[in-house]
Formats: C-alpha cells, structure tokens, sequence
C-alpha cells in the first residue's frame, strides 16, 4: 500500500529525518497562505502516482498569488487517473547536490537491500549501473553503522566528515523505518545536499498490506476501484481491466493463464478475478454480480475445482441468474471436485458446461466478437 | 524415489483443528500421508482423527520422530509457528499460509537457512510425491506416480497441468509448490537440482509467472540439466505495476516481465508452451 | 548495579506486568497514609541486600497504626550494612501458588538463559533441579512466544487457560526488559498467583554496569563506599576488605594472586586494588592515599610493569611520601618497564624493592604482625 | 607452529590511530608483528608509522588480505568494529577493549559462532605465538619461543609467570588470553584442544580465577588429554558476592569457588600450584 508523499515525509520526521519545511493544504487559499509563511515554495500535488513530475504535478511559486495560481490548477486535476486532492506547500530547497536512496527486498536474494546513488533526482532505473551502490542485508545480523559506513563511502563522501556522518544516520533511519513500519520500499528521491544539511526532498513509502493489522498508526489508503473493495470485502482478489470479457476463475495463475488465453484468441479480458480456494456460494454469487456491473460483453468462468466445488459455482449462477437475471451470454469451464452435480446445476439453466480450457475461451471471444461495439 | 518427501516421510500439521488444517489434514491421510501428530496450543492432550495433538513442537519430539511440519496458522501467528517447528530441527517445513507479512518472511527464511532447513512457501500448495506423501493443499486425484517432476508458483495451474498430464497418460513423480509470495524459501533452482539427481524423474515441467527473476535465475541452471524442461509462463497479457493475485505476481518498473524469462528459459533450452494445454504433448515428445 | 526493588518495579509496570499495589515512602507518618489508603500491607525495607526477608526487612500490617510502628521499626536499621532510608508499603497478597522466574546470562553457554519454576518464594538454589525449567536463548533468534509457551507448558500450566496465557506475556516481557534494559538479571520471585491474576511480588533487577551510558533512565544507585567511589573516579578497580595489609598491584589477576599469598602467610588484606595498566604517576598517587585513609599495618605495593612504568609508581610514592608523609611500612615489589629508574628513586626514599612477590609479601606479613593490634 | 597466529599472520589494527591503538601497534611492530593495514573512521588515506589507514574494513580488504585483526575501539563502538571485521570475513578478530556491554558481547559471539571465526576477548591481553607475532598488549620482554603454551583469565598474571618460566628456561609456543569478562569468544577448552595437536607445545599452563566454570568445562577435556597441564587459579581468598576487577571474576550464590576449580582440576590430573611462583618448577619436573 502507497502512502502520499505527506503522510512518508510525517514518517520520515518521527524517525530523524530532515524534511523541508512545509504544510498539507486542500484548498488554493490555503496555498497561498502557507506561502506567505514561507516564501518561494514548491506545490506538489498528493497522488499516489510514480509519474507525478512529468505529469505536471508539481509546481513553483515565488509570492502568495502565484502559490495560489498553481494551487488552483493543480487541485482537481488527474495524474494518471488519480484526482488531486491535497497539496504539500514546501519550501524551495536551494540545491547543492541530488542523491538517491531506498531500502526494499530482493526476493531473489531473499533479503532487505539498501541502494543508493550520488546521481539522485532521476528514475533510478536509469542511473548507471557503476553509479549505484547496492548493499543487501543479512536479515538475522541487521542493520550497523558500518554498513552504513560502508555505503557512505562508496558514494565518494569523507566518512568523518559532518556531511559522511548525516548521511549515514539518513541510512540507519530509512533502514529502521522500513523494518519496523513493515514498509517493502522506502525510497527518497532526490535526498538534496543543501548547504551543510541533507534534506528527504520527496518521500515514496510502500507499506506491506499484509502487516497493516499491526501498523495501527498507518492510515489504510484507499487506491482501489468500488468494485475492486466490493470484491476484497469478499476475500477475492480482483483487478479491473479495459477489455470486455469478464473473467472469473480460482487460483492467480490460472486467472492469469485465462487471461492470456483470451487475449491469444484476439478477446480483451475486463478483469482478473480470483474466486481463490474454498470461495462458498454466496461469495462467488456476489462477485459474479461485481462482474455484472461493469457491462461486459460476455462472462467467462474457469473453474478446476479443488477445494472450490463445482456445484457451489453452478449453484451461484443459478442464484444470481434467479434473482438479477444475467443479461449477457456466459460461457464456463467447470472441472474437479462435484463435477457432475455442477453441470448437472448448469444444464438446468441451459448451459452446457466445458471441460477444456481453450475451447471455452475461444468460444468466449467468439462471442464476445459477436457483440457489435457500443451495443449495452 | 521422489524428491524431499515420500513414504517414509512422518508429517506433523501445526494447527490441525482449525478449519483449513483439520480439513486439509484428512485430506492428507485419505492421500495416503503418515500424519504423525498434530499442534494446536491449549488442545494438547486431545486427538483429531486419531492423531495424537500437543500444545508444542517440543512436545511432539518428545514422542515421535517427525521429518517434516504442515503450517496452517494464520498469518499474524505464522512466523512464531514456523520458527517454532525450525527451532525444534524439523528439516522440511511446509507453510501453507497466506497473507504473511514479508518482513516475517525475511526474518524465517534466513533462519531456516541457518538451520539448513527445507522451508516450501509460504503461500504454496505444499508438495506431493505422487502415491508417496502430499503435504498441503492439492485436490488428491491429479497426482499419480509417473516420471514428471513438476515445480510451480501457482497451484490451480499446477492441477490444471497435472490433470492434463493424467490424462495423457504421464504421471508426477514429485509436485513442488514454491509460494506465491515476494519472497519464498525452495526456489525453482533448488528444486530443479533435486529433479535432476532423482532416478525417478525423466522431464520437469516448470510453471512461473510474471515478477521476480526466479525463472531468469533458473534459466542458468536449466543449461547444465540433462533432463529436458518444458515451461509454461502465466501473465502474458498481465498490465505493468498491477498485482495479480500472488503478491510477487507483478511487473514493476519494468522487471519481470513475461517476455524476458520466455526468452531466459528458451535460450537455456527449455521448452515454452504458450497455452497450459500443450504442456503434455511436449513431455510426450520429450519422453518418446 | 542492582536497583532497589521499588524500581524494578517501576521497571515492570511500564514493560506491562502486573505489580500490587504500592507507594514508596521515607517516614512513618507517610508509612501510615499510605496504609490507610491501601488496608492490609506488606511493608518492605528498600536495600540492595539478597538477605532481607531473613535480615528482617519485611513486616505485615493491618492498620495504619500497626504500619506506622512497623515503619518506625524499619526505617534506619541496618541490613547486612545497608541503611534503611526507603520503604515500599504494598497491598497484602493472597497468595495460591508462588512461581519463581529470572532472565540472566549463563557466561559458559555465552547466551541468556530463561530459569523458571513452580516452586517459588525461596531461592532458586534450594528448589530441586528437577523442578526447574531452564531455557538458554538464541541470540540472534532472540525470544518468540513458542519459547514462552514451551516454559509454561514445563511449569505444569495449560497453556490454553487464562493463567498459561497471563505467564507467556510475563516470560516475554521479562526477557524485553533483560534485554532493552541492559539486564544481567531480572528476577521475579515470588510470582504470585494471585486469583486469576499472576503479580510479580518482588523485583531483583541488576542492570550491567558497562551499558549505563545508554540506559540513561536508570538512576546510578550508590552501592560503593566512598573510597570506592573515589577510586572508581580514578579508573581503578577497588575493593575494601576486612584485614589490616594495603595491598596496590596492577591487573586482576595478580592483584587477586597477591591477596591470596598474603592470606597464605598468614596475613590479612585490607583491600583489593588493582591500578591496571597505563595509571599515570598523579593517579597512582591518588590511589596511595586512598589506601592510607584507611590507616593499614602496612600497604603493599606489587608492580609488574608492562604498560605501567615502574618510574611513575616509584615517583607517586615519592610525591605522596613528601606532600603528606607515609606513617606507616611499606614493602615493594618492582619489576618490569623502567624497573632500573623506580628502584633507584625508592631507593632515595630509603626502600629497597623487591622483585620476588612471594618474598615481597612474606615481608609485608611479617611487618603487619609486628605492629599491636589497636596501635594505629 | 604455534595456534591461531604466526610469523604469516597478516594484522589489522581497528582503530589504529587512537592512543591505545597507536601505542600497541608501535609495539606489536616492534615485536616483529606483521601489521598491514589499519581502519580509523574518517583518516582513510592517511598513514600511521607506514602503514595505510582506511575508512572501513572492505576498504582494508580491497588492497590487502588480512588474517586476524585487533579491536582498539572505545567500548561504546567495539560492538559494531567487531560485526564490522566479522562481517567481511576476518578469520580471528581479538577484542581488546574492556567495558563492552554485555549484551554486546553476547551479540558479536554469536555472531562469529556463525561465521565461524576465532574470536578472543573481550577485555582480553590478547595473543602471542612467541617470537612470531604478537597481536594485543602484552610486553614484548616476557615472550620467547618455547615448548609451553599459556591460556589465561588474566594479563598480568600471564606476564608474572610468563617471565617466571622465561627465567627458569621456559619459553612459550603461544600465549592466549581468554578476556576477563563474563562472556568470552574463545575458551579454555578451546585453546587446550589446539594446543593438544600443536607438535611445538609440550605442556600447558592454565591461569584461572574464581567466577563462572571455565575451568570446570576444561577439566573435562584435559582429562583425555595428551600433554600435561600445570594450572594456576587467583583468589582464593576473595570473599563471595565481590567483583574482584574483571567482571567474571566474582562467586555468586556459591558458584564459581576457587576450591571448585582447584577440585575439578586435580581430579582431571592437572598440577596445581598455590603460587604462580611454583609453576616453572612443575614445568621442569613434568618436562624432565
């Protein structure tokens, strides 16, 4: 889970970071008066965007009128998708040199990894490799100064030196924040050089949604669709898509493999959504009716029942189809465990059920491809 | 012969009461499982299904001999469960659970290295060595003794193919569910070498998908191997920076993308099915 | 550096164990509110002595009057030569059973180890082996709840019950304290099952003494003698004893060795004073006179110079001899750095050193044993 | 041969430039030591009696190779010098420093247990293969080449009857101290099993002191030993309860006696002597 920028930079002063001087605003009136305090400001829109710069997002102001200004054209605005909301005014930082760090997890080493660069301000993806320092932790061992040390060094700063010295406090806290926030990536991007001090200018936290339940100071940031909390509610793991043909099946990889076997026979899947093991059938008949809502133009269900029966599904179906009625052609594959009882469920609704994978899904796109644009 | 457990295998089921363990736990015996003890802190004293439950690990020790322990706890107990099982030197640990925080992950893993443990998951279907011993999840009836091995990151994919394999006449000898999540302990690079030292395996059939480099890691190894590997990558039409599901099922800044491991495990000399469904006709071929 | 009971509790209640009820207080007037207050009290002198419930330190009282007079009793007295000066009055227990729990360090295991037993109330060396659990720690694995579990199982609870779940929490916290606190023990004996409650009733707590600089919470308790605390000042390592023989030597090791071969000849000393290596000459002088404010038979210095330099002890002895005189014998033993130039100026003090220490305190015993008892 | 150190050894000096750092890295060379390399946070690139001085131990390791390093760091850091030498795979690392927490200590122990490195100390003189490397404390008179190893509790001590043997014509193989604190890396029965299979040791002499049971665990394994051990012990005459210096040397609650050690000594055939003075003459007879 992303949280804004705000909310990291809040982090980041509890555990000793320094941050800019700034405030949260909501409203261009505001904007202009905490620029009245400060002076020259930066206005960065809070989005929970990586393209926020580019975007258009960010914006500078030398007096009240102008804060006020940009606080008007950025409030409301969509970065990829994401309204603007909240504002943060800063103040300018006076900019000696850009740095780059973050501590996330390798997971093909298995551990925590610190990465930093002295070419900071940019997308680290394209610093170069020789330019970055990578440094992976040994879980059990931890963090110490002389890793950080070690780091400090490599960037080409004087380890005695009071700047060598900040920066490695910078690295000891953004490790410290990542471990006991339950964080996955802690990244500050540019970490600017500013005269004698090392200021966090910009703030991306990611935070384990797994560990929330024990991270009860972290506020739950809502970056989901409706349909997509409808469909956590439920316990089922579901991603809305652009194409036409919802998709519903058990298990993420063979969500996954339906998808590209749709997409292989010239369809466009609407969604994933992963009914998962053990789904009962009046979760599976609430998430057939997320599907619904969204207008598709045909609905496929993939079931290989395990623990999920397959008179459960057909039994939801029949459920939904009762009492909403099921506008659209649906096609399903439905094999494993209450095979016979489930199309024998199904064949009472008029529909014959496949065994094989490919075939239902062609038969998907097939129809689908019936459906003239913009019929429902 | 199988690989990391078989019939000799002496299971214990680390919260065998609660719904998915006391489920899944009859499942195992049906399949045939030495299910040997069971824990669940406060029933010690009790039996479920015949198997004697302790309140510890330590507990179980002191009156059978266990190789290895089925984790169904949930997630916000798990690692205290899994360290437990390590500590007391259970040399395969199996950790069906989901939802467990990553930093939790880091923190057993590491110690089952040190312990020179097995550690399968978390987030896996557990393992099978057909007609031998299922640890975990699977349905029963896609797993049959035959030269296969297979090694996965998904489990209703793994029973897809399974099935498919069934029923083109080619069973598994083991079936290893590596975990769903961001990190996980058995990596397909372990696996793989335990299939290539088993005289029981002929072909291992490899089943990733998007995210993470474990397939570009096992590529390297998949080009000493003598046995032939056919592949099959899900999450082809998956969007960047979006999660399918398994929390390590993602592209993020471009890594980890579909097309890079294809072509990882296709210079390596794998084979890639583009659907599951051709995955057994190119073990027949392989095998012919 | 034990702490007086009063804060280990203080320590408890904030690591979230239950502790009775109870005030500190310097008077019987105070002794007295505080039991009208409370009703039946326990009423326990504050002294850092591990012999106070036999010394006498503890009274029951059931009226306010029956405490002040009890505190009166207290307040003063002496407990293996500790003053009394505070008092913890606490509400009277009813007490089911009494456990015993400690955390502390097993320095052959190198690792912490976790003593529990069913049998509390008396110490841990007179319960039956058979009737401890002992658990050593994991350092880098450091305390889980299964290993609180396993204890509570071993000590005979149900680790299902209320109780078996109240005593896993206290096993963990205690081993947080031991470890967040710098502890080398942390002791709760008895712990008192009280009800449906367990309450911790007593509290030994020794914090290492090499860590005080980050535990900056915990007060310094004064458990030395000023002649000890003036040495520690110094840097010296000082010990006073019963006998009558000063004794000064550099090292542990040797100081130890040269107490022991002047009780093998028959002589007493009055201290353990080890200067250690590279005590310069000003404060070899001060650790001189500390020896002579304890009018000694006679002092014995044993040097075997390494980094120490024979010049500098030779010459503190010569500047303390002129600025306040030394009234009473002294024997030398000097060997090692600069042993030529310290033999020449003792010699000008009109001493002839040593270079044998057995000889050396053969001397120093005889010349003790010359001098009357009560002469000084 | 000598153990653990050699006329090869190549040292580090953590902390070079401090004052006990700098003082005893004159001396180490002057007894012949083969210092290469020294670390001082913050002085990298400088140079300290011609030998280069780093920022951090990778960047010792990056010019140099390194066998053993000496730890001259205030107790408050010596935590992270140790992790720090431990961490880059430094195969003896000996802990000067006296005042470290202890639970540091029990940190940084565990840590080397792990990477399986010799760690001696803390709080010790260090280590001496005489007339070959000297790495710690010691002066450098008492030290000659010898058929006696020496494995104490104490420095001083060490020295007194050091230089007792040296006049009655007793060199040393090496002398190591074990560190006076409650915890310590390496240990009595550590240092006997090494000199048990050194060709150049013909006998021991152990130097305990009263508190914990090092001497204890010892006396089990110098009950099958070869080579005969002539053991010292200080303070006898220390009353219980009182910390005699060294934070291990005290009796607590009954444990850790002087008549306990002398016993289990004796009994596993260990000379014993009353007076450091009387070890060379033990020495003489048993080598005779």
């Amino acid at each position: 889970m992303r949280i804004f920028e705000y909310m990291g930079k809040e982090l980041f002063s509890r555990f000793g970071l320094r941050v800019p001087k700034g405030r949260v605003v909501t409203t261009a009136y505001e904007a202009a008066w905490v620029a009245t305090e400060i002076g020259s400001v930066a206005i960065k829109a809070q989005v929970l965007s990586g393209k926020r710069g580019k975007g258009g997002g960010i914006k500078f102001a030398d007096t009240s009128a102008e804060a006020k200004k940009a606080a008007r054209e950025l409030l409301g605005m969509k970065i990829e998708g994401h309204t603007v909301e909240k504002l943060l005014i800063e103040e300018k930082l006076h900019i000696d040199r850009e740095f780059y760090l973050s501590v996330t997890i390798d997971g093909g080493a298995k551990k925590p990894v610190i990465i930093a660069s002295s070419q900071g301000g940019m997308d680290i993806e394209e610093v170069p490799e020789n330019k970055i320092v990578k440094v992976h932790l040994d879980v059990e061992l931890g963090i110490h100064p002389f890793i950080a040390r070690n780091i400090v060094r490599r960037l080409g700063l004087d380890v005695g030196s009071r700047q060598g010295k900040e920066l490695l406090n910078i690295i000891l806290a953004a490790y410290k924040i990542f471990q006991e926030k339950d964080a996955i990536l802690v990244e500050i991007n540019p970490l600017v050089f500013c005269g004698e001090k090392i200021i966090a200018a910009d703030a991306k936290v990611i935070i384990d949604s797994e560990a929330l339940f024990r991270q009860k100071d972290i506020p739950y940031i809502e970056e989901q669709t409706e349909a997509e909390k409808l469909a956590q509610d439920l316990g089922i793991s579901y991603v809305e898509l652009e194409g036409d043909i919802a998709v519903m099946a058990n298990g993420a990889g063979i969500t996954m493999s339906t998808l590209d076997i749709i997409q292989r026979y010239g369809g466009a899947p609407a969604d994933f959504m992963d009914v998962g093991g053990g789904t009962d059938m009046e979760a599976t008949a609430k998430a057939l009716e997320i599907l619904l809502a969204k207008d598709p133009k045909v609905i496929f269900i993939n079931i290989f029942g395990g623990i999920t029966r397959c008179d459960d599904v057909a039994g939801a179906f029949a459920k939904v189809k009762k009492e909403h009625g099921i506008p659209v052609p649906v096609v399903i594959r439905l094999v494993g465990t209450n095979q016979e009882e489930g199309r024998r469920i199904l064949r009472e609704q008029g529909i014959e059920a496949y065994t094989n994978m490919d075939e239902a899904a062609a038969k998907a796109v097939e129809l689908a491809a019936l459906v003239p644009a913009g019929s429902l | 012969m199988a690989i990391i457990v078989d019939q000799n295998t002496r299971v214990m089921v680390q919260g065998i009461t609660g719904k998915q363990g006391s489920f899944h736990t009859r499942q195992m015996l049906a399949y045939g499982t030495k299910v040997v003890a069971g824990v669940a802190p406060g029933k010690g004293g009790s039996k479920f299904e015949d198997i004697p439950v302790y309140d510890t690990v330590r507990a179980v020790l002191q009156e059978h001999q266990v190789d290895a322990s089925v984790i169904f706890i949930p997630a916000a107990f798990a690692k205290d469960a899994v360290l437990e099982a390590l500590e007391a030197g259970i040399g395969t640990v199996v950790v069906i659970t989901e939802h467990i925080p990553v930093q939790d992950e880091m923190e057993f893993i590491a110690y089952a290295q040190r312990k020179k443990a097995v550690l399968i998951g978390p987030n896996t279907f557990g393992i099978v060595s057909s007609g031998k011993c299922k640890i975990g999840i699977p349905p029963n009836q896609f797993f049959m003794p035959g030269p296969v091995g297979m090694v996965s990151r998904s489990g209703t994919l793994t029973y897809e193919i399974a099935g498919n394999l069934i029923a083109a006449g080619f069973g598994q000898s083991t079936a290893v569910g590596m975990g769903g999540d961001r990190i996980v302990g058995l990596t397909f690079i372990d696996v793989l070498k335990l299939f290539e030292a088993d005289p029981e395996t002929k072909a291992v059939v490899l089943i990733g998908e998007i995210g993470g480099n474990a397939e570009e890691e096992a590529s390297v190894y998949i080009k000493e191997m003598t046995k032939p590997v056919v592949a099959y990558i899900a999450g082809k039409s998956a969007p960047p920076e979006k999660r399918m599901g398994h929390a390590g099922a993602i592209i993020r800044r471009g890594k980890g993308t579909y097309e890079g491991k294809v072509k990882a495990l296709a210079e390596a000399g794998a084979l890639v099915a583009e659907m599951p469904s051709e995955v057994p006709e190119m073990i027949r071929k392989l095998l012919a």
